[in-house]
């Protein structure tokens, strides 16, 4: 539940946000709605382009946003190694599964966004195992983001290496099945949808949303487990305004902001609250565990790796 | 190039350009002798080079023929193009290919009439040799004089041993003394080679220097072909006896009977024995008075007064207005040591002239100037 | 030696023309708007070079993949140079040399794949070749669905990225043409030479400097091109210097920034070679003699002329029509991936886009950020281009300039934006107001990167000016400023506004650069585009490309009947 | 205007372009009194457009001094720019600027200097009057006829009332008649305007038609300067001899004492009574012999053949070779009427001719046009 904060938050707060365009507006709607006092300006961007924003900004001297909503946690876990974030000790997680925010207080996860397997509804095989992409069937027919290039793949490629059954192993299998890596999320579903490729790996809500409009895609959660990204959200210790930043986040976390998450098409973080159409309940999702800060020490090999397997 | 076709013909040729009011070239026909070194004269856009462009085959004909060596090139529903003509063509501005040397140009045309290696150095270093350039060879047209460069564009042109070469004002360019030059090289080349040549001119000294016989146009027009001699002497128009050579066309009136070629011509109030045409009909006509038909004499009947005084260079060019027609000019040279000033009096005799055949017209007659 | 000598004008006749008095003004002005933000990346570099740190540098040039996306680069932008030549060669001599007909519209259509983003040519290829091509698809000609899309290759790379650099060889190509005098064409047929060995023989080695200069241009703009490989050439595996620079980007730590700028030096140092050969060739071309009188050789095509004809649209239709085809069909087609058909065909997507209330934004921003910048680009090419054309020290000074003023264009936009953020985060120094978050800092990326696009069109301009001009209005007693604004201004000013048109145009839907200086209420329409594509709306981003490429159309159009009383060649496509 | 000190003094002037040989203008000095007309002659690349733009402010000078009006303008340490120099000038090429107007061209220099709108509309509206344009005040450039063109040009010099006036070969580009028309033009402005003026052509016959002084560069240095009469009659050098005018420069030898401004020498074998300088010492010496200068005589005592013949209009242009001197050609005229064939054999009298000052040379002598 929400903790109401004892003082009204007032003031500009600075938020750099990779969620969609509209997701982000509705958030920043709603919270205006409970916060009046708040002036939110928003950009909006892929990961990597706020990232380097970012890091521009911080080689000038003067970072902007007081906040950061990205896809990943990686990401995240650098930026604490940096000491660029602010903790929030007090932050509302009750209810939250461990893991799912960072046991210091400098980012928690607002939704999940997992990683599973996409196909064409023409493709001959409808797989239900991520060991199904290394069949014959799908030989030279998948395609799957480049962790080089993305972070939700950065985080899958961490989380499927930490797989007993899997590994790195199941990375050189794909390679052997002709399984090629595209930049980003984007361009898997139209491979797929158009028929192009026939089984993508890919975040769930694209091909979902597609499908309710009458895509010939569907989407599949592999028996295995699916990683996620978690879409954390941070302060960063250059804040002007950190209490409006606080307040943002307990919004995120709280009850309400969790279920418009889950309007928006995602699967909330918190347990309990309903999931959008066409997601299975939560329950029924096993998440591949994984460490993000072991992730962010392991990003470079395995980015090597990958490369070195896939190519650019 | 001995035989007895014309080397040439232009026959009733016409080219009118889309777009503008008048035909660049009207109807012209004329046949150009094996051997002939024709002079195509005229002012500046009157059609000189289109002609000569047509007889390349760079302009196509909108009506007429054009014939070289009993072959007809251009004509209705025919057009050789240009490549297959075999006409050599000296351009005024050279239009060497800056790219190459001066043995690659010359070589170019046997190049592409694939004559054989051995033939074609040959030929290059004998064309060369005609022009008096021979160890020139390796130059690029950059390193030549002016002089130089238009004697490749002719060793060029001749290599090929056409029957047929066409020259566009290449003299323009060229101060006085290097014109002077290039002209004796000119008339070496055709005295050497024999060549059937038609020659584009705005200068009329050029022509008369170089051609047998001269070409006069005018609006796209032929007005006349005559020798050089004729032409100065005997211009069948008003227009060619303003243009070629100096001196006045002046108003005056045919009152005596034509009589051993000459007729009797009231001229400022004063009669003159001037030639014509036997058929010179009495009455208005126009007389066209050179230089050397004017004398100063202390007797001379026409009255006129000094305006304008130009020492030439051993003479003096006098531009005198007789006092009976204000507003005429008469030229006429005086020795160089006379010492004759603007505003002098002076009499005038008239010695000789040309009745021109084609009369008197409304305009106002001004000295054959512009 | 040049074409130059030969006739009578004398070149050096310039001297004195130029006042070294205005040159380090102007310099100075120039240097500061289009060099800081790569000299300030640069620093990230040398900075900690010069304090002994060396790690970022090693950490590159000791990286194999380093070395592979610079060997890729070079040869893929090498082949695409190679294609484009092969495509902008013969058109331009069709266009430039022949009676074939319709060549203003054939010029135009050729001059479009330059006016459209990168990413949406390479998308359109990818839907064309795609096995759910909506065009090939109902014709059978698809690939079977899951067989791999034949784009996705370094020769899909080489193929997109020169159909859309191939105007480039065009315009240069054209451009010498126009200069080689017609009595060098006829001297060549008078002498028995027919059209092939013409050509051959005598017109292109006459525009040799000008193709040379064409492909210079062709293989900077293919080696700093971004949306081609990432579209194509990270699925197919191939990394190139662009792609790795972005793969950076997207790496962590601090160490990001020194390793790019490492990189875009790199890409920096192999685009100056080029750009170097192609200002030595230009110095070569005396462009004195370029929009002279002498008017442009004619071959006849003959019985040839009909099947060309043919060819030529033909092969127009290929690159352009069908690329373009399959991007509109896209857009009107209900759900991405159904086949078009009269149940599936929707106008919806138009509608949506048109109604977002961001598009409007992004229009308007667009139109203002590219309008100025145009406008500012040709105030300031029109001086530089003048001192470029001086002779002496300051000339070269100023030529050297030139050399450098390509590099902002030559980088990945996403470096120079990067630079831009760097130097223009903190207030300015004198006014005490930021850039950072207005269209301003944007503006100022724009004015660095175009810069060469304004000047180049303008430079030729004044090279072409009669010295003579500029001496009169001396001996009338006109001082420096009041030359240029009188005399040299409106003497260049159509050529000037030609590469204003270019700049507009280039600059309507940009994106590398804008993507990462845009904010809320200042985003620009590639922007807008790039963020339908990758929230997984591929309708509606082909939706909003149609609109903006009719929109370009329309200005290109509308700027070529406002210019149709110009003198030939300042209207780039027209005859 | 009528100040006693030159109008424009030329002091010892030199110019060297880097990377050339030898200096473009090699220490020239010439004054030219207020109110001159001199004309700059010489054969191309002689120095004649470099010292000229020096005048102009356009080229700074290696050494020596130009001084307008007493003020130094160029000079050790001095360089005063050409826009505040207010000299006229007129180029070759017009150099009307084409975005402009007849009357936007000619109130250039006013607006510049910041004349009153009235003033400037006054004195544009006469400067278009002197050179019959009014009424064309509104028309372009590119609308005129070349000789237009080169008015608007005058006018916009004159509109300065500039008092020395600077024109590089105005008339080059035009044709024979246009050119004569435009000669008048000068001569006209020159009268009419009283402005000191330096005129650079080739062409010697527009020098001598035009310049009170004719000033010859040979190589960048200054050969002669006089008055057109002296120039023809009295050359001082070799090359002045057969750069100007026509005729042959020929080996001879001084035998008798100089009288009466004559001296007797030997030519070809025969005695010739020559004009000289007084001071010209007996010995072998070099006679400059115009065309007028020789004459055809059945009793003439100098044997030659006919090499050459070329119809003038209204006479002939006889190239004849001494049989005492093979490879010398001489020039005369002979009449119109008469015809005359190379290889014809010829006797020549020697009526006139002068001693050139600057004696023989080792070099081989070729008659007067290269
Ligand atoms: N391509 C063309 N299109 C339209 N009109 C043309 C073209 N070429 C020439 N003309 C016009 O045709 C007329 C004759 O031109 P042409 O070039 O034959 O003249 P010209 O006698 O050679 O003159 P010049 O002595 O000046 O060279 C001129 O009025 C000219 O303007
Ligand atoms: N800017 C320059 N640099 C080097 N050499 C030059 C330059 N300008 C002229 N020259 C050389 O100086 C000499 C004199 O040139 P100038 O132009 O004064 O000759 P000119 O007498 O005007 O000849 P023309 O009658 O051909 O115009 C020539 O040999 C020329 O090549
Ligand atoms: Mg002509
Ligand atoms: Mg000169």
């Amino acid at each position: 539940a929400a903790q109401a904060v004892t003082d009204k938050p007032a003031g500009k707060l600075v938020l750099y946000t990779s969620q969609l365009e509209a997701d982000a507006k509705q958030t920043v709607d709603a919270f205006k709605a409970k916060n009046p006092g708040v002036e939110v300006e928003w950009v909006r961007s892929g990961t990597t382009e706020l990232m380097n924003k970012l890091r521009a900004e911080i080689a000038a001297g003067s970072p902007q946003a007081d906040l950061l909503l990205i896809a990943d946690a990686v990401t995240m876990e650098s930026l604490k190694a940096e000491k660029r974030l602010l903790a929030y000790k007090d932050a509302p997680v009750q209810g939250y599964r461990p893991g799912t925010h960072d046991p210091d207080g400098t980012w928690f996860a607002t939704k999940l966004i997992t990683t599973g397997i996409a196909y064409n509804t023409a493709a001959p095989m409808k797989p239900s195992s991520w060991l199904d992409l290394l069949k014959p069937e799908a030989k030279g027919t998948t395609v799957m983001p480049s962790p080089l290039y993305s972070g939700a793949a950065a985080i899958h490629m961490a989380a499927v290496k930490e797989q007993p059954d899997l590994g790195m192993a199941f990375y050189e299998k794909l390679q052997a099945n002709g399984t090629t890596a595209a930049k980003g999320n984007g361009g898997i579903l139209k491979s797929v949808a158009s028929g192009e490729k026939l089984y993508g790996v890919i975040v769930d809500y694209l091909p979902i949303r597609e499908q309710a409009k009458g895509a010939p895609v569907a989407f599949v959660f592999p028996k295995e487990g699916v990683s996620a990204v978690t879409e954390p959200v941070a302060i960063l210790n250059t804040s002007k305004n950190p209490e409006a930043a606080k307040a943002f986040i307990a919004f995120l976390l709280s009850k309400e902001g969790q279920e418009l998450a889950s309007r928006q098409g995602f699967l909330p973080a918190l347990p309990g609250v309903a999931p959008p159409a066409g997601f299975p309940d939560t329950s029924f999702i096993s998440l591949m565990p994984y460490d993000p800060a072991k992730a962010l020490k392991d990003d470079e090999a395995n980015k090597k790796d990958f490369a070195d397997l896939f190519g650019g | 190039m001995t035989t007895q076709t014309p080397a040439l013909l232009i026959d009733d040729a016409s080219r009118h350009y889309a777009g503008t009011p008048a035909p660049a070239v009207d109807g012209v026909t004329i046949d150009v002798a094996a051997g002939e070194f024709l002079a195509l004269l005229g002012p500046s856009g009157c059609g000189k080079s289109t002609l000569l462009r047509m007889v390349a085959g760079f302009e196509r004909l909108d009506g007429g023929r054009i014939t070289v060596g009993g072959r007809t090139l251009s004509g209705p529903g025919t057009h050789v193009p240009p490549e297959e003509r075999r006409i050599g063509l000296v351009f005024q501005s050279y239009a060497l290919w800056p790219h190459m040397t001066v043995a690659g140009n010359v070589a170019y045309p046997l190049e592409t009439a694939r004559v054989p290696r051995a033939e074609r150095d040959q030929r290059v270093r004998a064309a060369l040799d005609t022009v008096g350039l021979s160890g020139f060879d390796a130059r690029h047209p950059a390193e030549l004089s002016g002089g130089q460069r238009q004697r490749v564009a002719l060793a060029r042109c001749l290599v090929m041993s056409p029957e047929l070469v066409l020259l566009d004002e290449p003299l323009a360019n060229l101060d006085v003394h290097l014109r002077a030059a290039m002209e004796e090289e000119f008339a070496d080349f055709h005295a050497k080679t024999g060549a059937t040549m038609v020659y584009v001119t705005h200068d009329q000294a050029e022509a008369m220097a170089l051609a047998t016989r001269i070409a006069v146009l005018d609006h796209g027009r032929l007005a006349q072909v005559a020798a050089p001699r004729t032409l100065y002497r005997e211009p069948a128009t008003r227009m060619v006896a303003g243009f070629v050579g100096q001196g006045a066309v002046v108003n005056g009136v045919v009152t005596g009977p034509v009589a051993d070629g000459r007729a009797r011509v009231r001229l400022f109030g004063a009669e003159a024995l001037v030639r014509c045409r036997p058929e010179q009909p009495e009455g208005p006509a126009l007389a066209c008075l050179r230089p050397e038909d004017l004398e100063p004499a202390t007797d001379g009947p026409i009255a006129a007064t000094v305006v304008r005084a130009a020492y030439k260079g051993g003479f003096v060019l006098v531009e005198a207005e007789p006092q009976a027609a204000p507003g005429v000019r008469l030229l006429l040279r005086v020795s160089g040591d006379a010492q004759v000033a603007p505003g002098e009096a002076l009499r005038l005799a008239v010695r000789d002239g040309w009745v021109v055949p084609e009369g008197p017209s409304q305009e106002r007659l001004t000295p054959a100037r512009e | 030696m040049s074409l130059a000598t030969l006739n009578d004008r004398r070149p050096f006749h310039a001297a004195g023309r130029f006042s070294v008095s205005g040159a380090p003004l102007l310099f100075a002005l120039a240097g500061l708007i289009v060099l800081l933000p790569i000299l300030r990346l640069v620093w990230e570099v040398a900075g900690p070079m010069a304090a002994g740190d060396l790690t970022a540098l090693s950490r590159v040039l000791t990286s194999k993949m380093t070395w592979r996306a610079t060997g890729n680069s070079v040869a893929i932008a090498a082949g695409a140079t190679v294609v484009a030549a092969a495509l902008g060669v013969p058109f331009a001599l069709l266009c430039g040399l022949t009676d074939l007909r319709g060549k203003t519209a054939l010029a135009f259509c050729l001059i479009l794949p330059l006016m459209i983003p990168a990413q949406i040519v390479a998308l359109s290829w990818i839907h064309l070749a795609g096995s759910g091509s909506p065009l090939l698809k109902p014709l059978g000609l698809a690939p079977a669905p899951g067989t791999p899309n034949p784009v996705y290759s370094s020769a899909g790379m080489i193929l997109v990225m020169g159909i859309e650099h191939a105007p480039l060889v065009f315009l240069a190509l054209r451009a010498a043409l126009r200069a080689v005098p017609r009595d060098l064409v006829e001297a060549a047929q008078a002498a028995g030479a027919r059209r092939g060995r013409v050509l051959r023989t005598i017109v292109l080695p006459l525009s040799l400097p000008g193709l040379a200069a064409g492909l210079a241009l062709s293989f900077v703009a293919a080696l700093g091109n971004f949306g081609v490989p990432a579209l194509l050439g990270i699925p197919a595996g191939i990394p190139v210097l662009p792609t790795l620079i972005y793969r950076r980007l997207a790496g962590f730590g601090p160490s990001v920034l020194p390793e790019v700028a490492v990189l875009a030096v790199l890409i920096g140092a192999i685009a100056c070679v080029g750009i170097a050969a192609q200002m030595a060739l230009q110095a070569r071309v005396d462009a004195r003699v370029i929009g002279g009188s002498a008017p442009a050789a004619v071959l006849r095509l003959g019985r040839a002329r009909r099947p060309l004809e043919i060819l030529c649209w033909t092969v127009v239709a290929l690159i352009l029509a069908a690329p373009l085809a399959a991007l509109a069909s896209t857009s009107l087609i209900r759900v991405y991936g159904l086949p078009l058909g009269p149940e599936t065909a929707t106008l919806a997507h138009y509608a949506t886009v048109l109604g977002l209330d961001q598009v409007g934004r992004a229009f308007t921003n667009s139109f203002v950020l590219s309008g100025a910048a145009a406008l500012l680009l040709v105030l300031l090419a029109i001086p530089l281009a003048h001192a470029m054309a001086g002779p002496g020290k300051g000339g070269r000074l100023v030529r050297a300039v030139g050399v450098l003023i390509e590099l902002p264009h030559a980088v990945p936009g996403v470096v120079l934006a990067i630079g831009c953020i760097l130097v223009f985060l903190k207030p300015l120094p004198l006014l005490g107001v930021s850039l950072y978050g207005t269209l301003g800092i944007i503006l100022a990326a724009y004015l660095a990167r175009f810069l060469s696009l304004a000047l180049r069109p303008a430079q030729a301009a004044c090279a072409a000016l009669d010295p003579a001009m500029e001496e009169a209005a001396r001996a009338c007693g006109a001082g420096p400023l009041r030359r240029l604004r009188t005399i040299v201004a409106p003497l260049v000013a159509p050529a000037a506004a030609a590469g204003g048109v270019l700049v507009f145009l280039t600059a309507f839907n940009e994106l590398t650069v804008s993507i990462l200086l845009w904010s809320q209420g200042r985003e620009t329409l590639g922007v807008v585009v790039y963020a339908l594509e990758e929230g997984g709306s591929p309708t509606l981003a082909a939706a909003l490309s149609v609109v903006t490429i009719a929109v370009v159309v329309a200005v290109l159009l509308a700027v070529g009947w406002l210019g149709r009383r110009l003198p030939a060649g300042i209207i780039p496509w027209r005859g």
